[in-house]
């Protein structure tokens, strides 16, 4: 009898949430997905994340917790094991191969390790974004320099990835994640190696595009950024999610 | 990194294009040699200038038939006597009673065509007997076309190889990229926007090759026929092909190789790197 | 005639340090190092430190001051343009190329980019470290299970690091560093990609292997580690040393 | 990459090991060929059969001689039959008056010794006339000699070649690894460290790729042998050489090149990444 009551507010609860959610516009949904690999390790574990267009969302959880593995699911680098993950109202997980690109364009990213080409300059690495979309070179010239500048690397623009100190490549990788305009921007630890003013700057970049329109999913350790921004929290544990507030902090408030 | 594949290509494309004019030249000198290949229709005694002239027509007129000549009996005596000059006791005697006939040389476009020519000729009126070393041109014919077949099975050999070679060089290239490659990936490039600039190097480096190939290719032959012209020719009985024949040959076989598999190695290689 | 005054005074103090100096057991010395790169760029601007053994050092600074430049000359990795270096009574910058590996092995170091061989695993990383050493394969078998657990990496001996976190990357990087028990041991930013908790616990570690007479040197931007342990702090602005301080703070305290 | 190197240089040990084939073939040929050539010593007529056998026997005795045969007027005229059956009326009344001598027939070691014999035996009473077609012989050393020399020289050149392509893979396989081998250094590995896997890996990719050409190549050719022997061979005035002869020079040959390259191509590659 107990049993039969639980499923039915189960079975409400759901449709509820389903009525809810097709309501809203979420520009990235994704619903009971798992990640197992090969090797038998769960490493996602029935993640369901709704994040609507315009938010700005933390994503914290201790090292191996799976928030890297989480953003590669996004960007279709690794296949969820199961359940469906919806971006731009397409189902990425049925997407076919060629239209990978397209998804990708629409995502600036910045890696955890950072993921730049060593054979082009800074300038190169951010111009290759643009000239993979088709932009004009005008506007290629045009706009490298304008991020260039705002993450402060301008005088820098004709050195080697390998010539640049660990937080100035960081910042090559963030200027390359902006420069499409993208709607979505996924930063995988982006002050890791940023000094504490520096990462205040970066901080500032990241809302004032946020503030433009651009959703941001930024995976972290930075308490204090975490803290200071008081903006949505989500945090994995073990491949769960375990809190989601909506002006979170880095640690449950006790 | 292109510096090795341009190396790997010219050097490939140098070996098939040494083995490219050898085959050339043997197919050469082949045809050479078989076009020697000589009939001897032996005639009557005795018959008029107007018989031998239209005799001489109707051979021509067959098929495969290249030239006829007409040999008289004191013009075969004196061969014959140039021919034997160190046994020329054999000949004593030989001027007053010659026994050697009057006769038409015939050469033929293809020495395959030998049987039936003779066939037709010996049916002619006034032929005695016709004469072309059957067994001789049997023999050569069988050797010239086992070496053929020798020299493509060799030269398709020689292909496959070089593809492998290539294939392999490139995709080293490309496996040294491919983090570049990946990277390229992430940030949204397509696969053609991957590919093209890897597919034009591997054209551009196989036109290089090729170039350069024929360039060291046809100078070593020139240098060849210059110093073979003076020396060695006169001893063998064929020359070997003409600079202005076999360069023509080997460029237009050179390039085509160069650039498909410079096209082909490249496509094949991105390939597995691509799959991001 | 105060010219001559000053002049004296100079000379006099700097006949002192030298016959301080050379009293004490200065494990790393840096006397006038200077760093220009080949684009003329001036990272390193005359860099004197001297560091006894058994310290703790914390080198700080803001992103491209230098920090890793000056690691990477004590490794030989790069060389100094003027000045001398002298690591455990050996003046490198005068090395002979073949010496240059008994110096590495001197030294462990955590890199900031980790520099790990992907076509190893987890395990046979931290071993290599040891078999370059030429231990011998049951030391190696016994000192690497140790090592890994110490980092809390022993479920993932048998991965590769393609296959693991940014975090967990970072403290393998450190396992091979400290695999050696070397008397040196260098961390450029081994906190940078892991939360606070696991952070604690690297700390706790280093400490640890500090008190048993290692020398430690590390780079980092974690205020909040640099600040709570109260250690000699380095600090670094420009390619020049700004600020040493016997018991410092992340930021000058004012 | 183990595997493209495996190919690449089993690829150019099989273009290396087919010429080496071909050449060892050519010179067995060229010396089976050589070795066919005769000399006749005419003799006076009416010689008894002990003078004869002494003659025999001081021939034999001179440097460079091989064999030495009599050959009797009557067998001469056999011979001489035989040879011209198709122009028998050449012959017609020759039995009664036979102009043929008697003669020796001396093979040589080298026919580049022919001359001085042809000189010693022309010294020996009733000895008429020593003859051994100069021209034809001098024409035979000097083709024969020249593709030898071209042997060689192809050779040469396929060894350069073949080098390059292999220290251009290795090279590629290397630089593939190139953050390996920095990272090895950093951690403190020596150079000799370092470079011992790379060059054991190149030895042994040789030594695979030698195997693996020697049983291909020795395979077709055995297969050649096979159809050849049923064939061809009866029409040709030569033989290939036998299988379990070139197999042994192929084998070494190809092995020590392998062998040599695979080395030679890991330590120049890995050199120009060590320096970290
Ligand atoms: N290909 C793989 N095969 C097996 N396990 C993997 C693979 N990729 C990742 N993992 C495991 O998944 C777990 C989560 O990794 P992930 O990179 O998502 O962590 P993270 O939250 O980003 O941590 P960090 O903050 O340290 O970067 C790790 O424990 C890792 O070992
Ligand atoms: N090979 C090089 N050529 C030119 N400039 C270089 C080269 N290597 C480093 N630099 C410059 O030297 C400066 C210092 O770099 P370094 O890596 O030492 O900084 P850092 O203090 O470690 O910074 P971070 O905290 O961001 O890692 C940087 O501005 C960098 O651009
Ligand atoms: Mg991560
Ligand atoms: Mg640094």
């Amino acid at each position: 009898m107990t049993h039969f009551f639980c499923r039915i507010i189960k079975d409400f609860r759901s449709l509820c949430r389903n009525i809810i959610l097709k309501g809203c516009d979420f520009l990235i949904r994704l619903n009971d997905v798992n990640k197992v690999f090969t090797d038998g390790h769960k490493v996602l574990n029935n993640i369901n994340l709704h994040i609507q267009k315009g938010e700005f969302v933390f994503l914290v959880g201790s090292s191996g917790a799976g928030k890297s593995t989480l953003i590669k699911l996004m960007l279709k680098e690794t296949e969820a094991t199961t359940g469906k993950i919806v971006i731009d109202n397409e189902d990425i997980t049925k997407m076919r191969r060629r239209y990978i690109p397209h998804l990708r364009r629409n995502i600036g990213v910045v890696f955890q390790d950072f993921k730049l080409l060593q054979e082009k300059t800074v300038y190169e690495n951010v111009a290759f974004a643009m000239e993979v979309i088709e932009a004009s070179p005008r506007e290629v010239r045009r706009q490298v320099p304008i991020i260039l500048s705002m993450v402060g690397l301008s005088k820098k623009y004709d050195l080697y990835p390998q010539q640049l100190s660990g937080g100035e490549q960081q910042r090559v990788s963030l200027a390359r994640a902006m420069v499409n305009s993208p709607k979505i921007l996924i930063a995988d630890e982006p002050t890791g190696n940023l000094d504490p003013d520096t990462s205040r700057e970066i901080m500032k970049l990241l809302v004032e595009i946020n503030q433009r329109g651009t959703t941001i999913l930024m995976a972290t350790h930075a308490k204090d950024i975490v803290d200071n921004m008081k903006k949505r929290v989500v945090a994995i544990e073990g491949g769960r999610i375990v809190r989601d507030e909506m002006r979170g902090a880095y640690c449950r408030e006790t | 990194m292109s510096l090795a594949s341009v190396t790997s290509i010219t050097a490939t494309l140098l070996v098939i294009g040494i083995f490219v004019m050898l085959a050339l030249n043997f197919d050469y000198i082949a045809t050479n040699i078989e076009s020697q290949v000589e009939m001897k229709a032996f005639l009557v005694d005795g018959l008029g200038q107007d018989v031998i002239e239209s005799m001489k027509k109707n051979v021509e007129s067959l098929d495969g038939v290249k030239t006829v000549t007409f040999e008289s009996k004191t013009q075969a005596l004196e061969k014959f006597k140039e021919k034997f000059n160190n046994n020329s006791y054999l000949l004593e005697g030989l001027d007053d009673r010659n026994p050697l006939p009057d006769s038409l040389i015939v050469t033929m476009i293809s020495p395959n065509n030998a049987k039936e020519i003779s066939e037709s000729i010996s049916k002619m009126s006034d032929v005695e007997n016709v004469v072309y070393g059957k067994e001789v041109l049997d023999k050569l014919l069988k050797i010239t076309y086992a070496l053929r077949v020798g020299c493509l099975l060799l030269i398709a050999v020689l292909l496959i190889i070089s593809t492998f070679i290539i294939a392999n060089t490139i995709k080293l290239t490309v496996f040294a990229r491919r983090r570049e490659i990946s990277i390229m990936k992430f940030v949204g490039a397509t696969d053609w926007f991957v590919r093209w600039p890897f597919i034009i190097e591997g054209v551009v480096i196989g036109i290089i090759g090729s170039i350069i190939t024929v360039l060291a290719l046809s100078s070593v032959y020139m240098y060849f026929v210059k110093t073979l012209s003076g020396s060695m020719l006169g001893i063998m009985s064929f020359t070997i092909m003409p600079f202005s024949e076999i360069v023509i040959d080997t460029t237009f076989f050179v390039t085509c190789i160069g650039i498909f598999i410079g096209f082909l190695g490249s496509v094949i290689s991105v390939r597995k790197f691509l799959k991001v």
